[in-house]
């Protein structure tokens, strides 16, 4: 009844393919920024903020990129966690080597670093596809894991091997990275970089470029010959996938752990933004931002709730028992719902929209 | 011109000068590579039968061995765990076909790869909450298998061999017998097969889909708890094992997805290459490249084949 | 479309109460102590029985004494499963609760917590692991090793060997995990080879192959070290000790750390591992009064998630517990500095510095020589404590040296030079002065 | 329509002296021993409609695969435009004008119509990435211009009113459509039709007659056809060529090639 398009009309091409064209979905995402700049700032307590937010917004970069490309490319890649790493490495070696630049910038260029060896082991996608292509992938992922170890100039030679952010200010004094930076101060960074990129993933999917990614995924012969080089699409799409992985990873570190190993970038988290970006819904960028609230936010509440309802259950079980969560919600959602929470948002919406006569 | 000769003199000439110890790391090359297809074979049994990249394989290892002395922690003599223990991995190939598989069919090969991760989480956290997360040691001399070792002296150095792998070798040679007569001489290996080739047409001559699936699932647990039981008379049981797993999947790409000779080829070269590779050449590359080797293999691999050793070329249509 | 909007409502609720509803208020006289444990993940053999003996201990003071000072602890488990992100994450919702220290259990988790600890004034005590250049306290003022650092002791073992039969000319192996805490010794090692003259070779095992050990004890055999000295952890060192009886090693050559050497490692390899050694700083078995209290007020009582009283006194129940001692004492001191009865996480930290574990007292605590003794220091923040050795029988381990004391004058030196790399780019760490 | 793609008298080509746009000669294709192509030479004059027939497997889908790329013949050359080549890729023929359908419809299913069609401008697009990613001034304006003609592609084969269904959804014969659409998006020179009324009943077959007609009359785009129906391979075309097994047995009007013995052979299935 309150969410219908009848009596919107558009009168030109610029206003027909905007991402919302509904004048209901311009306020709801008006109402969502409002909540993410100001209530959540100033209504969350620390462990909200540092917990439940940073990480969402990292992770729902991570998946963004992810998506990119196994979503609208159709390239399923292993290597996620890796190739974060590659930007959380560079962004580490970037500001130490140039420690007055602006640590946003520093994040930013690291994408470029995780781009080229992106493109790098994207290469064999071009003779291979499907799950061969997957296991090149892990190639990555375990070749990576292996060289943050065993080369010690990328931690600057620190004992423990490990990546520790030094404090960087910004921004006349502002404290933005290291333990000493607030919560919120982060969590701004966070939630700008996230949001401006998920306009530009948009703005590139639209267009031109995604439109060859998207024909790639769903026929590549067809595709080519429409003249659609697969090299160019393929490895663009690797690129700026890795990129925002890229991005994701240094972010992770430098906003959110403070200090990280290898660990932090192991396959789990790359079968973790795998199970965000196929919970959300490939192909969809608001699925991103579902499936990683979904998968990181849902144990966390399941962590929390036998403390809530005053249950003693011990940790270990709490443990064992999000696992099998996910893993059974992984298996219902196949089952139920194949193209995940976006898809079900949108069904929601088509209801929504003729409700409450679904027949007039 | 010292890198040259490091990396294309020196190993060999170490190879040379101790006979033994070459003789020593292919043996345990040849080990590792038995197991690693082992695992690999798994994979190939359930991709072939119902086109599903398996990613639980790994975990029903883990899970299969786990069950097996968890019962018999619990106070079941060996032997009837073992009985009990197949028929726990009836069960499970039972319960994946009628509440993952059946659910299914006809989805994308990616949806049902996911599934099989679903499914991998699902296990790693029902084995932990029944079994306990510490490492279990195998009961293998209760099942009976060997212990001990026999030294050889060739070219004046020792030859260490452990029964124990050779037992693995001679149970991995059975099994893999048995099922390449399972698959070509009885009636329902004949029916796995079509399955294999054209689901429609199998269906068409009234195959049922789902027993197959739940008789390839049962097989690949059998290989499983094979697979669980001599790796866990090596280390022991323990969750880390499923990490291991992952080595098959290099070997499938070697291998081929689809053939049982190509998983146990792609497993021998695999466990050859890494163990000469990390013993001569890894120490220049500052050692540990066994994490990675297999899979930069198959990458190469790849670039060269990419239908793998026994594939067939793919003819693309339009 | 109802169904969604009722998952819909549960969910928000669900989040609602649990991100929104203050941190839970505790009766005015209890202290809380979060515990950071792992019974899951591929450590858990050695997580679970570190986290009961931790638990076990305040718990026998809260049922024997009423608590300490008549304040009871708190001790509230967090499951990380050695993992550094749910480590933080736990950090993060435990923290707001009135933590007075942090324990990790794991050098992932305590590199992610150094640097919180002196914003968030609260200690972090990594009991043996961590970062080892953490023991130099004016630099590092919120955070502890006792009783001792991985450099430390270190230098202990390697001063076993030498008093075996002289370490000059030997070569040592060191086989480790190749994450943080394997890797934390190295450069002591490197430098201590040079000084005394040995030579090193070593033999990394990542996580991924800690059950595949098997090209790593073929390069020992083509290296053939004259000790082998490891710092494993979880499956790995069974898998280790196995690998080694396989290919012969003489295996009281063989020597592991203080993670090394647990029961639930060597009571899978049972005889083949007999003459394996290992440092330990925690006392074995029950023979004390303090763990027979334990037994008594706590175990019987079916107050303990020990799977059986047998698994009471193996070597990281013990050492879990002695975790806790070490914070007991802590409280104590703070509390006779303060007056206060209950104290915060900054009065523990003044109070990690102030106490002392004599024989006295570790005699009126029901524990003596269940360790050497220690003094909490503002420069010291190991205690240097001594490790013994002890050998595996095929059944139990024994303890077959004296205390030994690291090296100290060596140790000092480089452990001041880490530190100081540590804070090099730290502009804005704030240190103390002592004395 | 206003899309005035070509000179009103490109037409005219068929009437005077044949200019031609394809050369086909002694072209033979194979697949490891298999002979899919044997020896087969033709040519197609700008400015036609040229069909290709021919019996199942005759080869006729892998000569459109061979003038388009995607298959390269062992042996023979291929002249397009005057331009002899062997081996090329097939984006490389999308840049010389060669567009196509395919006998099994080859849309993108996760894309809409408009989608899908807007596809078929991917080489007339050229603003870089930088502005891609802002969708903002020079990238926006390139949009709109392309969309416009898209918007004038879907005008002229009716199908407005799909405009935003995913493909997938269509019925079969929306689909041909659409992906016809897609093609003539490419503004190609040279239109290979493989098999466009495949599938559909009769209403729908007049309609993509018309459209073909259509194209070839008011966009003077050369169109090479593989059609099964005989009744629409008399009426539309103007030369038809005939394989069977891989070789030409014909090549002629409509009229010459219906009369021909080796093709009612063929057709019957005598034998040789």
């Amino acid at each position: 009844m309150f969410y219908r398009e009848v009596g919107q009309f558009k009168t030109n091409y610029t206003a027909d393919s905007q991402v919302f064209p509904i004048l209901q979905d311009k306020l709801g995402i008006i109402a969502m920024l409002v909540i993410a700049y100001l209530i959540i700032p100033l209504a969350g307590n620390d462990f909200f903020i540092t917990t439940v937010m940073i990480p969402f917004l990292v992770f729902t970069l991570a998946t963004i990129g992810l998506n990119i490309l196994v979503g609208y490319t159709g390239q399923l890649s292993l290597g996620t966690g890796a190739f974060m790493g590659v930007g959380a490495y560079s962004c580490y070696k970037l500001t130490t080597i140039f420690p007055d630049v602006n640590i946003i910038i520093m994040v930013l260029l690291s994408g470029f670093f995780a781009a080229a060896i992106g493109i790098l082991f994207g290469l064999p996608s071009l003779r291979i596809k499907g799950f061969y292509l997957a296991v090149t992938t892990l190639a990555a992922q375990f070749f990576l894991e292996w060289a943050f170890i065993r080369i010690p100039w990328l931690y600057n030679y620190n004992a423990s091997g490990a990546i520790e952010v030094p404090q960087r200010d910004g921004f006349g004094g502002v404290v933005l990275a290291g333990a000493a930076a607030e919560p919120v101060t982060r969590y701004l960074v966070v939630l700008s970089i996230v949001l401006a990129m998920t306009w530009v993933a948009s703005n590139i999917i639209r267009g031109r470029i995604g439109r060859s990614w998207m024909m790639i995924r769903d026929m590549d012969i067809a595709a080519e010959l429409m003249g659609v080089r697969p090299l160019y699409a393929k490895l663009s799409a690797f690129a700026v996938s890795s990129f925002y992985c890229g991005v994701a990873g240094a972010m992770g570190v430098f906003f959110w752990l403070g200090a990280a190993e290898v660990e932090s970038f192991d396959i789990n988290h790359s079968f973790l933004f795998l199970f965000m970006a196929i919970i959300g819904g490939l192909g969809s960028l608001i699925g991103c931002y579902m499936g990683a609230a979904f998968i990181w936010i849902l144990p966390i509440i399941i962590r929390a709730l036998p403390g809530a309802l005053g249950l003693d259950i011990n940790a270990a079980t709490v443990e064992h028992i999000n696992f099998m969560m996910i893993g059974g919600m992984i298996i219902f959602f196949l089952i139920v719902e194949p193209h995940g929470l976006a898809r079900l948002w949108q069904i929601a919406k088509e209801k929504l929209r003729t409700w409450p006569f679904p027949y007039s | 011109m010292d890198i040259l000769y490091n990396i294309l003199i020196d190993p060999f000439v170490q190879m040379g000068s101790a006979p033994d110890f070459f003789l020593q790391v292919l043996w345990s090359g040849f080990v590792a590579g038995t197991l690693y297809s082992l695992i690999a074979l798994g994979f190939v049994l359930i991709f072939k039968a119902s086109g599903v990249f398996n990613f639980a394989q790994g975990i029903m290892v883990v899970f299969a061995a786990l069950t097996l002395v968890g019962l018999y922690q619990a106070g079941v003599p060996a032997w009837i765990a073992l009985f009990l223990t197949i028929g726990a991995m009836f069960a499970l190939a039972w319960l994946v076909e009628r509440i993952v598989l059946r659910n299914l069919v006809n989805q994308e090969e990616i949806i049902l790869f996911m599934a099989t991760i679903g499914l991998n989480y699902f296990l790693i956290g029902f084995g932990e909450y029944v079994f306990g997360g510490e490492p279990k040691p195998m009961i293998a001399k209760e099942l009976g298998l060997p212990t001990g070792s026999t030294t050889f002296e060739p070219f004046g150095g020792i030859v260490i061999i452990e029964h124990l792998d050779v037992a693995a070798v001679i149970m991995a040679i059975v099994l893999v017998s048995a099922l390449a007569i399972f698959f070509n001489k009885t009636r329902i290996g004949r029916a796995l097969r079509a399955v294999a080739d054209d689901h429609q047409a199998a269906l068409s001559v009234g195959i049922s889909l789902n027993q197959i699936w739940v008789i390839v699932w049962f097989a690949a647990g059998i290989v499983a708890l094979a697979t669980g039981i001599m790796w866990g008379a090596k280390s022991d049981v323990s969750f880390a094992l499923q990490i291991v797993a992952l080595k098959a999947l290099p070997v499938l790409i070697i291998g081929g997805f689809t053939s049982i000779p190509g998983a146990i080829i792609g497993g021998l070269v695999i466990g050859f290459g890494e163990k000469l590779f990390e013993i001569y050449w890894g120490a220049l590359l500052g050692s540990g490249v066994e994490g990675w080797f297999a899979y930069v293999i198959a990458l190469i691999f790849l670039l060269f084949r990419p239908q793998g050793l026994f594939g067939e070329k793919i003819i693309e249509r339009i | 479309m109802k169904k969604l909007l009722m998952t819909g409502v549960a969910f928000a609720t669900l989040a609602g109460t649990t991100f929104t509803a203050a941190p839970v208020a505790h009766a005015e006289d209890t202290m809380f102590v979060p515990s950071l444990s792992y019974r899951t993940g591929p450590f858990a053999s050695g997580g679970t029985p570190l986290a009961n003996g931790f638990a076990d201990y305040f718990n026998m003071l809260n049922a024997r004494d009423g608590g300490i000072g008549g304040v009871k602890i708190v001790v509230e488990e967090c499951e990380t499963g050695y993992n550094a992100q749910k480590g933080v994450e736990c950090y993060e919702s435990t923290k707001g609760k009135g933590a007075l220290v942090y324990n990790p259990y794991s050098t992932g988790i305590t590199l992610q917590l150094i640097p919180k600890a002196p914003v968030d004034k609260i200690p972090v005590l990594s009991m043996g692991y961590g970062l080892s250049a953490a023991a130099i306290g004016e630099k590092f003022p919120w955070t502890f090793t006792y009783p001792t650092s991985y450099w430390s002791q270190l230098s202990s073992i390697l001063k076993y060997i030498d008093a075996e039969g002289g370490i000059k000319g030997k070569k040592i192996g060191f086989i480790y995990l190749d994450v943080g805490y394997g890797k934390e010794p190295i450069p002591l090692l490197e430098q201590l080879a040079k000084d005394q003259g040995f030579e090193i070779a070593l033999f990394p095992v990542g996580v991924k192959e800690m059950q595949n050990q098997g090209s790593q004890w073929l390069n020992v055999r083509k290296e053939r070290p004259d000790y082998m000295v490891m710092w494993g952890w979880g499956a790995m060192n069974a898998t280790a000790v196995k690998e080694a009886a396989k290919i012969k090693y003489p295996l009281d050559k063989f020597i592991g750390n203080w993670w090394s050497g647990a029961h639930a490692d060597l009571r899978s390899v049972g005889e083949d591992g007999k003459g394996y050694k290992s440092a330990n700083f925690s006392g074995i078995g029950t023979s004390f009064p303090a763990l027979q209290d334990v037994i008594k007020h706590v175990v019987d009582k079916g107050g303990s998630q020990v799977a059986s009283k047998d698994l009471v006194g193996d070597v990281l129940y013990n050492r879990g517990l002695f975790n806790s001692v070490l914070i007991a004492e802590g409280i104590r001191a703070a509390q006779a500095k303060t007056g206060k009865k209950v104290i915060t996480a900054s009065d523990l930290r003044d109070g990690f510095e102030a106490f002392d574990l004599n024989e006295a007292r570790l005699k009126e605590l029901g524990l003596e020589g269940f360790t050497a003794p220690i003094k909490g220091s503002c420069k010291d923040h190991e205690g240097a404590g001594s490790v013994f050795i002890q050998q595996w029988n095929g059944k139990d381990w024994e303890k077959i040296s004296d205390p030994i004391a690291p090296d100290t004058a060596v140790v000092r030196p480089l452990l001041e030079a880490a530190a100081d790399q540590y804070l090099s780019d730290k502009p804005e760490w704030q240190t103390q002065t002592c004395g | 329509m206003n899309m005035a793609v070509k000179p009103a008298d490109a037409n005219d080509g068929r009437a005077n002296a044949p200019e031609v746009m394809l050369d086909i000669s002694n072209i033979s294709l194979s697949f490891g021993g298999v002979h899919a192509i044997k020896d087969v030479s033709f040519n197609i004059h700008k400015g036609e409609i040229r069909a290709i027939i021919g019996p199942n497997g005759a080869g006729k889908t892998s000569m459109l695969n061979v003038i388009n790329g995607f298959y390269h013949p062992q042996v023979g050359e291929i002249t397009f435009k005057g331009n002899t080549r062997t081996q090329m890729r097939p984006y490389v023929a999308a840049t010389q004008g060669i567009a196509r359908t395919f006998q099994n419809v080859a849309l993108f299913h996760g894309m809409s119509t408009l989608d899908n069609i807007m596809s078929g401008r991917t080489l007339k697009m050229h603003k870089n990435f930088f502005w891609q990613m802002l969708r903002y001034g020079p990238a926006m304006q390139e949009e709109v211009e392309h969309r416009e003609r898209v918007e004038e592609i879907i005008d002229f084969l009716e199908i407005q009113h799909i405009r935003r269904t995913p493909v997938g959804r269509l019925p079969y014969g929306l689909q041909k459509r659409v992906e016809l659409a897609r093609a003539l998006a490419m503004e190609p020179e040279l239109l290979l039709l493989d098999e466009p009324m495949a599938g559909m009943n009769l209403e729908e077959k007049e309609d993509m007659s018309r459209f073909i007609l259509d194209v070839n009359d008011q966009f003077g785009t050369t169109i090479a056809l593989i059609e099964h129906d005989m009744g629409v391979v008399m009426d539309l075309s103007t030369r038809v060529v005939v394989l069977d097994h891989g070789e030409k047995i014909a090549d002629g009007t409509p009229a010459e090639v219906s009369s021909d013995q080796n093709v009612i052979d063929a057709y019957l299935g005598v034998a040789h």
